[in-house]
């Protein structure tokens, strides 16, 4: 890595190339509207950006499909993209550069190295851990040894998409490769996670943005989610919420209702229980997000979203088993095994209770007997 | 890369026209801010923004919005990694602004209440790289001389 | 396994099976007892009987003229509130959802925010029956831990979802977990208090109407 | 009774309780138990399962009403029976007893019970018509009496009553046999009192309180069957219609006096036999003999009003118009309430043109005269049964009736006792005797 690229500032690189200061400002207004801060706030954030220095970032990829590299890659609004490297410095990832072999490694022993103590590692992908953690390796390492070794010197790991964050679907039962989330491995560095599966690009590039900016990890949930982003629900935020809020529910995905653009609630939505920016920020450049083409929300930024039951089934309704919802048939068997035991053990108190009477009849009718007598 | 509207898909709605001022019905509220806002700068304070995209706003509130507030004496289009467009509402101060990224997605968009929309005022350090760059050019011109 | 998969998952599957398991226990141990025979002479023939039992089952729904002036206060208070928790309980469309995943049968909801309200006033006059119950002397000496466990399980239902529906308090996948997990509560405590009165009212007034009527006594 | 416990109060201020033979306290109390829970039915479970503690029935009690205290809620007064049927034969009864959820009462808090089960409850059913659940209260209070009767904890006087009655026939000695006082009153009133016919239609009985306390009663009831004609008579050896036993709870007793009535009735083939104006004893008679006995009776138990009404229509009672100006009636609960003779007082009243003018609380609605159930007779129970019985009264000099009539001897005894006590101005007349001071000629009765 060269020299002269870490000790620029942001502000210098853009301007080497013709980058307007009023088209960083655009950018970063755009960014704030994102975290949900006041629109003009974008001009204080650019400043500070451009004073900013980009910092050195290691991506390391494991148990994942690359849907989250491939959201940030792929997005509507490149020019976003094309600025997130010009504003961090991307000096490893095993899909995006051209180098490969030994020669990749070394790229990331180098960028460690030089930039020790103040890298930012980003995961993607959960961690496998059966077995010695071999269904995942790269130039003969674990992942869980890459891991580690990475996140000695890193100043704060974020982790990209819900397999990081929290397992995905790798993590879903019966999770044969024993996959874990980042958190589960690394205990003693900051941990974004920017959920999602896969996360919004514009999530993902505005919490790296965050960090730059203030060189401080955001302010997190409980679930180490940027409340910017991850504040308020799908439902909170939702343009169909009118129609919950009125009773109007969808009941089948062809019916009036769904013609109607009524809320999807009794589909299954999970909107009610799922943090994420989709209502607001949309997906492919503010286009659409899934209730808008009329589909429920699966929750997919959730820890376990893979394993509450059935995604077309409602909140409020049971979940069974695996994956499994209450149905009536379900309903019908259970209750009635339990009441037909219900059933069984009145029988066996009343028993008792007649049984007892009868003692107790007997007795009083001898002491009767004897006193008379 | 083709925009996504080019694409022939009929995306079925609900009627959102229909629907304006009954759910979502925030028009007034925005307005009832906007003039909240306005007095709040006349009295010297910073000017304020009104974000769009974060409001859960449908079409049908938006163009009521628009149409209630009108248009105005000045249309700025910005040039800067896409256009932008600055157009002063029906009331003065009023700016409705949104910026566009090189695809013509709208990254951004709210309305800015403010004297001149801050966006356009060139800081003091451009004003120096602008004065740098004009005494290098003299400088060349000389030199070429 | 978070609190709210908890929830709807094990402690519902295990808050059903004691609560059908229960309400047939104790139904059933009731019937199984012994059947007393009359042999006396009916005033009236069995189907006169019948239709009295029938006609209490309904009738003492609604107080006899003769006593309103001193239970009036009660009975509108009584109906209120269980008129508020059939709406909430019945025209909620989440709730909707979950019976029918039990029953496979739906109907259309009411809006939200009237059920909200409906809920809020509800819980009020149940703190109003609470009330009463604290304050009224012949409720005092007559009530004992199942009145007042029963109405706080209740309340408790109220207030959770009450909280649930309006964000109040805690995200809300945990404010749904406790109301789900407030209502599984119910659902164990249900067929060992005075919550069971729900399944015997009717035959209760029904058998007993029966049992006067065919002396030819009033209903 | 100003200083009457409230059961918070109870074990500061002891009421004082009778208590029959030499049980220990132990005994007492598991017999009291036993004696509830080996009463136990599926009918009475359901009315205990289905209460739901709303307090309704203290507002249709005429000593709550009164008194305002609250240990006279109805279903309190069985709150010691719902503990032991939770224990005995509820659902939940083995865990009940598994845990130890409900203790056991001692003897000394059951006897406080006394109080409430037999002074302060006349077995009236107005409860039971207040219940929003439908239940029977009064027939839970009867099972609790039994289960008290049991324990040897009934009250005194009725005990007593009770126990002569079953031995020899009448509830109490008399200087003269009932036999034949009953010829006397037929002599003195100079009516034929038929006796101890072989065979006969109908037989009747008569209130041991007629016999001492209204002997024109008596006479009135021979006089309106012999203008009738009817084949009827009295048996010496079956006369009595009370039965004490149905007041003090004990049940086997209770069946051993009905049970001489029946035999009685059955000797002489009788198709109908006639409970007299006495509300408590065409209950036992009516609707609890024949279960007791163990089999349907051959024959038909009448109230002499129900009775006479069925002979009015029948064309073969002929009355005439009665000048008695405005008179107001008042509804035996027994009869009335809990035994639906409620038309046929008032179908003899229109025969006779009297102009009826009801109470405010009337017909099943009515307030007992205070005395039902036995409470007449339990002497420490008078001070609250006057205070029970005021309201009553008020409504009575509300109607402005002239004539005030019914149709029990006890009732009429308990408003004589009230008359005497506030010195009201109104005395109950018996509805027999005004029916027997207005029969029409026998000319009349034929044609």
């Amino acid at each position: 890595m060269p020299e002269y690229q870490a000790r620029q500032t942001i502000g210098e690189l853009l301007d080497r190339q013709g980058i307007s200061r009023r088209a960083f400002i655009k950018y970063c207004t755009a960014m704030a509207s994102l975290m949900a801060l006041p629109p003009l706030a974008g001009r204080a954030m650019a400043e500070q950006l451009r004073a900013a220095r980009r910092p050195s970032v290691i991506y390391l990829s494991f148990q994942e499909c690359t849907g989250c590299l491939e959201s940030l890659t792929r997005s509507f609004s490149p020019s976003i993209e094309n600025m997130i490297f010009n504003v961090i410095s991307l000096d490893y990832d095993d899909t995006l550069m051209a180098a490969a072999g030994h020669r990749a490694e070394a790229a990331r022993d180098q960028a460690m190295k030089a930039n020790y103590g103040k890298y930012l590692v980003v995961v993607d992908g959960s961690v496998p851990t059966a077995d010695g953690g071999i269904y995942n390796c790269a130039a003969g390492r674990t992942a869980v040894d890459i891991l580690t070794e990475t996140a000695k010197g890193a100043a704060a790991i974020v982790c990209v998409g819900t397999c990081s964050s929290f397992g995905g679907i790798p993590f879903a039962d019966p999770n044969p490769t024993g996959a874990r989330p980042v958190s589960d491995l690394i205990g003693d560095k900051p941990i974004i996670n920017v959920s999602g599966c896969p996360p919004i690009p514009e999530v993902i590039t505005g919490t790296l943005l965050q960090f730059v900016t203030t060189g401080q990890v955001p302010d997190l949930d409980e679930h180490r989610r940027p409340k910017v982003f991850f504040g308020n629900t799908i439902h909170d935020r939702c343009y169909r919420r009118p129609f919950f809020d009125q009773g109007k529910f969808a009941k089948t995905f062809d019916d009036e209702g769904a013609r109607n653009g009524w809320c999807l609630f009794e589909l299954g939505c999970k909107g009610p229980t799922t943090y994420n920016a989709c209502a607001t920020t949309k997906w492919n450049g503010g286009t659409s997000f899934p209730i808008e083409s009329g589909h429920p929300c699966l929750g997919c930024s959730e820890p376990g979203f893979w394993d509450k039951g059935s995604f077309y089934a409602a909140l409020s309704t049971g979940t069974f088993g695996r994956a499994g919802n209450l149905t009536p048939r379900d309903a019908a068997k259970l209750g009635g095994a339990a009441a037909a035991t219900g059933i069984a053990v009145a029988a066996g108190a009343t028993a008792l209770a007649r049984h007892r009477r009868k003692v107790r009849m007997t007795d009083i009718q001898t002491a009767d007997t004897q006193k008379e007598e | 890369m083709s925009r996504l509207g080019d694409i022939p898909i009929r995306i079925e709605r609900p009627d959102f026209a229909a629907m304006a001022g009954t759910i979502g019905g925030g028009v007034t509220a925005i307005l009832a801010e906007i003039a909240a806002l306005l007095d709040r700068l006349a009295a010297g304070d910073e000017p304020q923004a009104i974000d769009l995209k974060s409001l859960p706003m449908n079409p049908g509130d938006r163009e009521q919005l628009i149409e209630a507030l009108g248009s105005g004496e000045v249309a700025i289009t910005l040039y800067a990694d896409g256009e932008s467009t600055i157009r002063e509402t029906g009331v003065h101060g009023v700016w409705w602004t949104e910026h566009r990224d090189g695809d013509g997605e709208v990254t951004a968009a709210f309305i800015e209440i403010a004297r001149v929309p801050g966006i356009l005022i060139v800081d003091s350090d451009e004003l120096q790289r602008g004065a740098e760059r004009l005494r290098s050019a003299i400088g060349a011109t000389r030199s070429s001389e | 396994m978070d609190l709210l998969q908890f929830a709807r998952g094990p402690a519902l599957k295990f808050a059903l099976i004691v609560f059908c398991f229960g309400v047939l226990w104790r139904l059933t141990a009731v019937f199984l007892l012994r059947h007393e025979r009359t042999l006396s002479e009916p005033r009236h023939p069995v189907f006169r009987a019948l239709m009295g039992g029938l006609l209490a089952a309904g009738s003492r729904s609604a107080p006899h003229r003769e006593f309103i002036r001193r239970t009036g206060y009660s009975e509108a208070l009584g109906y209120s509130y269980h008129i508020g928790l059939f709406v909430v309980v019945l025209a909620f469309g989440p709730h909707i959802a979950f019976l029918k995943s039990l029953f496979g049968v739906s109907w259309p909801a009411l809006p939200n925010n009237l059920v909200t309200v409906i809920a809020a006033l509800t819980l009020t006059l149940m703190l109003a029956v609470l009330l009463r119950r604290l304050t009224h002397r012949v409720l005092r000496l007559l009530s004992n831990f199942d009145d007042y466990f029963s109405w706080f399980i209740t309340a408790l239902v109220i207030v959770t979802g009450l909280m649930a529906s309006t964000h109040f308090g805690a995200p809300y996948e945990q404010l749904l977990a406790w109301h789900i997990l407030s209502f599984d509560a119910l659902l164990v405590w249900f067929p060992f208090g005075k919550l069971m009165h729900a399944f015997y009212i009717f035959p209760s007034r029904a058998i007993n109407g029966y049992a006067l009527a065919r002396k030819g006594a009033s209903v | 009774m100003n200083t009457v416990a409230t059961a918070g109060a109870a074990a500061a201020v002891k009421t004082a309780f009778d208590r029959q033979g030499a049980l220990g306290e132990d005994a007492r109390v598991d017999r009291a138990m036993a004696g509830f829970a080996c009463d136990f039915g599926a009918l009475s479970a359901l009315r205990l399962e289905s209460c739901i503690h709303c307090g309704m029935c203290a507002d249709a009690c005429h000593f709550y009403i009164a008194t305002e205290d609250p240990q006279y809620t109805p279903i309190w007064k069985v709150e010691p029976f719902k503990q032991a049927y939770k224990r005995e034969s509820g659902p939940f009864a083995p865990l009940f007893r598994l845990f130890g959820f409900k203790r056991k009462l001692t003897a000394d808090e059951l006897g406080q019970w006394q109080h409430l089960l037999f002074d302060s409850c006349n077995l009236c059913g107005r409860c039971s018509l207040i219940c929003p659940m439908g239940i029977d209260v009064a027939a839970l209070i009867e099972q609790a009496r039994h289960a008290m009767f049991e324990a040897g904890l009934a009250p005194k006087e009725l005990y007593e009553k009770a126990a002569h009655q079953k031995r020899t026939g009448q509830p109490e000695d008399s200087a003269e046999p009932y036999r034949d006082k009953l010829l006397a009153i037929g002599r003195s009133h100079g009516v034929d009192i038929p006796l101890d016919k072989p065979e006969a239609d109908v037989m009747l009985t008569v209130p041991r309180t007629d016999i001492e306390h209204y002997p024109e009663a008596v006479a009135a009831l021979a006089r309106v069957m012999s203008h009738m004609n009817v084949s009827c008579t009295f048996r010496s050896d079956g006369l009595v219609a009370e039965n004490y036993a149905y007041y003090a709870g004990g049940r086997e007793w209770q069946r051993d006096i009905s049970r001489r009535l029946i035999e009685q009735a059955l000797a002489c083939k009788v198709k109908v036999l006639i409970v007299p104006e006495c509300g408590h004893a065409y209950s036992a008679l009516r609707w609890e003999a024949a279960e007791l006995y163990g089999r349907p009776l051959p024959f038909k138990v009448r109230h002499i009003t129900e009775y006479l009404a069925a002979q009015l229509d029948a064309g073969k009672l002929r009355l005439r118009q009665a000048a008695n100006g405005v008179s107001t009636f008042h509804d035996p609960c027994q009869l009335v309430r809990k035994g639906g003779v409620t038309e046929s007082p008032r179908k003899l009243l229109r025969a006779m043109g009297v102009e009826l003018r009801e109470l405010d609380d009337h017909g099943a609605f009515a307030f007992c005269c205070g005395g039902g159930g036995g409470v007449l007779d339990i002497q420490r129970a008078a001070p609250l049964r006057y205070r029970a019985m005021e309201s009553k009264l008020r409504e009575v000099d509300q109607t402005g009736a002239q004539t005030f009539l019914t149709s029990c001897s006890d009732c009429r005894r308990t408003f004589d006792d009230g008359k005497r006590h506030f010195n009201w101005d109104k005395t109950p007349q018996s509805l027999l005797e005004l029916i027997a001071d207005h029969l029409g000629s026998a000319q009349e009765a034929r044609s």
